[in-house]
């Protein structure tokens, strides 16, 4: 799918990724259109972001992008390399890390993720790569930054299997479990952003990307959709945002 | 104290139908070359071990070797589905596979506590998952000072622990460098342990993340250069990407695997 | 995301009194520069932790900074006895000095758990020993799966870290190599950090067991040439194995003490 | 104290304490005389033995002895450098050990150490510096090796602390702790040498060193000790063994 202007609806999604993170933020950074997202904002607003890759990378500064998280760029260009019992240990589980990235193959209402089966963990219809970083991601970083592609099996009433934890069942159940990291704050699909509502937790369109209607963002979406009042539109990938990241992805 | 010794020649010394076998890697130094020799000896009902097992570990499985699978991710990085693990666990081909199935940072902290000789380990984790309701090796503790509730995990001990690293000196003593993963961990909290290098050097130089397991922690190393691909040993070959994505086909047909694994029995292909 | 700064400025920001304070090194990279301005800043009530407190918590108690000691081992490395600790703990001068005391293995244990976040660590100690009886910082833990009982101590999460290291870069990220003790989990553990550092340099370069501290999980950077003499900087500086020696009879005796002190505060000596 | 031959009762026992350590061990080394004991070894009979020092020093072979645990000269010349925390969990708690040497203020006939306090824990007459790696020693590695001056204030009827266990309260108390290491195995003192009877655990006199007398040893006990029916005479420092630990102590 390729806007009028030019951008694909994945490079609006990367894009808007890239934004979510803030200068200077230290980021847990998954392989694909995480990695691509936080290498692009070291690249324009955030020349200080620090990417930490799960494989031992601190301050990773790859020059292309990783085809895989232990790419040998990684740790040529990080700052500091360490095994992966501490990088879980000392760095996410030792409260380090304010912005986590995460995709997920499915999530529900509260931002709960699955990537472990479809169907039932016993007899799974589609069996998925599983955990990973993810649980502890979502559970001990700042804040976590959801990216799937939108569509009524990826948002979905109800999820089969909760691999990481987003909200929970909503309201305070992240407290109750006293988790340290405020969870997902933002999701980002092809067609817009959605953001928790801050009491009930429940995700609420909050911005559709540049020619989506807030019905298409509803007609994909596996449940009745809260809309903000004050719905945004994403402002469009810029030309530079743009070149750069077609330089990254090379 | 490690002995020097031929690949086919260490695996049939140390590898035993029903043992419990790592053959660890993250990314990194993934010892294809030990994965394929335990096919080609035709090892039967392995407990295998991995936080990621990828490409080896799918062809292991499609070769019936394993009865079960420890792991925290199992998928081919960049790609997609290990085809051959989701035949197994979706339809019980070519044989049932029982999966004890964790976080990463679940099964690193297994790892640790196994090489640091405890029975268990504690983390922050799976607080509010289902992974939780589902695998029995995920239990409740409570600190004894402040109460709080965190996740217990018992330690991994395999029979066999098996690594690539770039480089044995003369004695014996292995050195690796770069994305070091588990290896150490790997190493130490196995019954055995084998490791395939690149080179017999002099002496070792300092290098990033530079790890050196002594000789008397080892008990076979097997000179086989290039032994990681499709994966890599940093400073002495790239991960071949391709390899990755040519696998995909391969494992998606049952019939493409099979013809595979005929030609690498052969020693045709790896 | 750390600050260079001068010594005097980076303990005033960050240690006040009633801190738990951490110094450490084991026998290399000691900050024997920062304890002696914590003494000419006149700091009072700080908890002092350190696996091995030597010459400089000796002249940091005797001079009054300390009301209590976590710690594993007391003593003049080579020589002996630390007597200010001593008169400290037997006669209760210059005032009475609580201590917390552990095994290494149980110390260490505590800074790795403060480093990773967990409330408390576990590890196989004390067992028989009348450290359990006298420490309330040890506590049984059954092991979930096994039923089997070890020993749990509380995480060390001080106020202030401090350490010595042998480089910083230009952004403020720290180097040090050689034994590396607890230097990494005394900055990991502690909410605020000071690392002085021989000299600045463009980049580093690998080293055996080279640990680089990212910038941001540091406060303060101190350029302090020489600043963990009379312990020492490897491959900067020897370790001072008479200013140890000459340490005995000067902390024998109060008066002998009361006149290094004074010299000290002075800037006349070290 | 200097016998006819040329050597002293200090260089007996570390001569002993030496000839305890067989080769291809792995053996964790204190400093002072257990150090020295490990180095002659390594030059000797043990040439593969293993010398680990607790700051991290994995396979150290220095050339002259260190002064302190952590002495540049350690980590120069070993197979492997590591952290403090990693020595004590990976290596020491691991059970990677096969003898451990440890010295004391104090032992009691079951070879329980004290090197704490003499007096009371909270008012104590003489305050000693404390631990260190020695209870973990004492319980995990395979073998200990206790070196210390004979001496009726060092030899004692009941030690003030247990700092580190021997045989607890002798017999099986050790099985019954489930501790892994099979505790102090040989006591070298200046004036012989001392073996925990295999059913007891209480410690028996089994040598003593060439121009002592059993009763001199007994003398300078603090408790009624046992004699071996079979004692044995320790064979003297030879020429070889004098001349290498004087030019390591050089």
């Amino acid at each position: 799918m390729t806007a009028a202007n030019g951008w694909t609806a994945d490079e609006m999604m990367t894009v808007a990724a890239a934004r979510a993170l803030p200068d200077r933020a230290v980021c847990f950074v998954g392989i694909g259109l995480p990695s691509s997202a936080a290498n692009l904002a070291r690249r324009m607003h955030a020349p200080d972001a620090v990417l930490i890759y799960e494989s031992g990378c601190i301050g990773a500064k790859p020059g292309t992008l990783p085809s895989s998280i232990g790419d040998g760029v990684l740790s040529d260009t990080a700052d500091a390399v360490i095994g992966v019992p501490e990088i879980f240990a000392y760095w996410l589980q030792g409260g380090r890390i304010d912005v986590g990235f995460l995709g997920a193959a499915q999530i529900d209402r509260f931002a709960n993720i699955n990537t472990t089966v479809i169907g039932g963990y016993q007899a799974p219809k589609v069996r998925l790569p599983g955990a990973g970083g993810a649980p502890e991601i979502a559970a001990n970083c700042g804040e976590v930054v959801i990216t799937l592609r939108h569509g009524r099996r990826s948002l979905v009433e109800e999820i089969d299997f909760i691999t990481s934890l987003g909200h929970g069942d909503g309201g305070d159940h992240r407290e109750r479990l006293r988790l340290r990291g405020r969870g997902p704050g933002t999701v980002i699909t092809d067609l817009g952003v959605l953001q928790p509502d801050p009491e009930t937790k429940e995700l609420t369109l909050t911005s559709v990307h540049p020619g989506v209607e807030a019905a298409d963002v509803a007609a994909e979406t596996g449940w009745d959709l809260r809309v903000a009042p004050d719905l945004d539109v994403t402002p469009p990938p810029s030309d530079e945002e743009l070149s750069v990241l077609r330089e990254l992805q090379g | 104290m490690s002995r020097f010794a031929g690949l086919a020649e260490a695996v049939a010394a140390h590898v035993g139908d029903g043992d419990t076998v790592a053959v660890e890697g993250f990314t990194h130094l993934i010892s294809f070359a030990a994965g394929h020799e335990i096919i080609r000896q035709g090892r039967r009902d392995l407990t295998l071990v991995r936080m990621t097992p990828d490409v080896v570990y799918d062809q292991m499985i499609g070769a019936g070797c394993a009865r079960k699978l420890v792991f925290s991710w199992g998928g081919n990085p960049g790609v997609g589905s290990l085809h051959r693990f989701r035949d197994a666990v979706e339809n019980g081909w070519p044989r049932p596979l029982e999966i004890d199935e964790h976080s990463h940072a679940g099964l690193a902290e297994r790892w640790r506590a196994g090489a640091a000789g405890l029975p268990f380990g504690v983390l922050r984790g799976y607080s509010g998952t289902s992974l939780a309701d589902h695998t029995l090796t995920i239990a409740p503790i409570a600190c004894p000072f402040t109460g709080e509730e965190l996740a217990a995990v018992p330690a991994l001990n395999p029979d066999v622990g098996i690594i690539h690293a770039q480089q044995a000196d003369r004695a014996g003593n292995v050195m690796l460098w770069g994305i070091s993963g588990v290896q150490k961990e790997c190493v130490l909290s196995s019954r055995r342990s084998i490791v395939t290098v690149e080179e017999v050097v002099d002496s070792f130089e300092p290098r990033v993340n530079g790890v050196v397991l002594p000789s008397w922690t080892i008990d076979a190393v097997c000179v086989v250069p290039g032994g990681a691909h499709p994966s890599y040993a940093h400073d002495f070959s790239e991960r071949d990407n391709d390899y990755y994505a040519a696998w995909d086909p391969i494992s998606r047909d049952r019939r493409a695997f099979e013809a595979w694994l005929g030609g690498m029995r052969d020693g045709v292909a790896a």
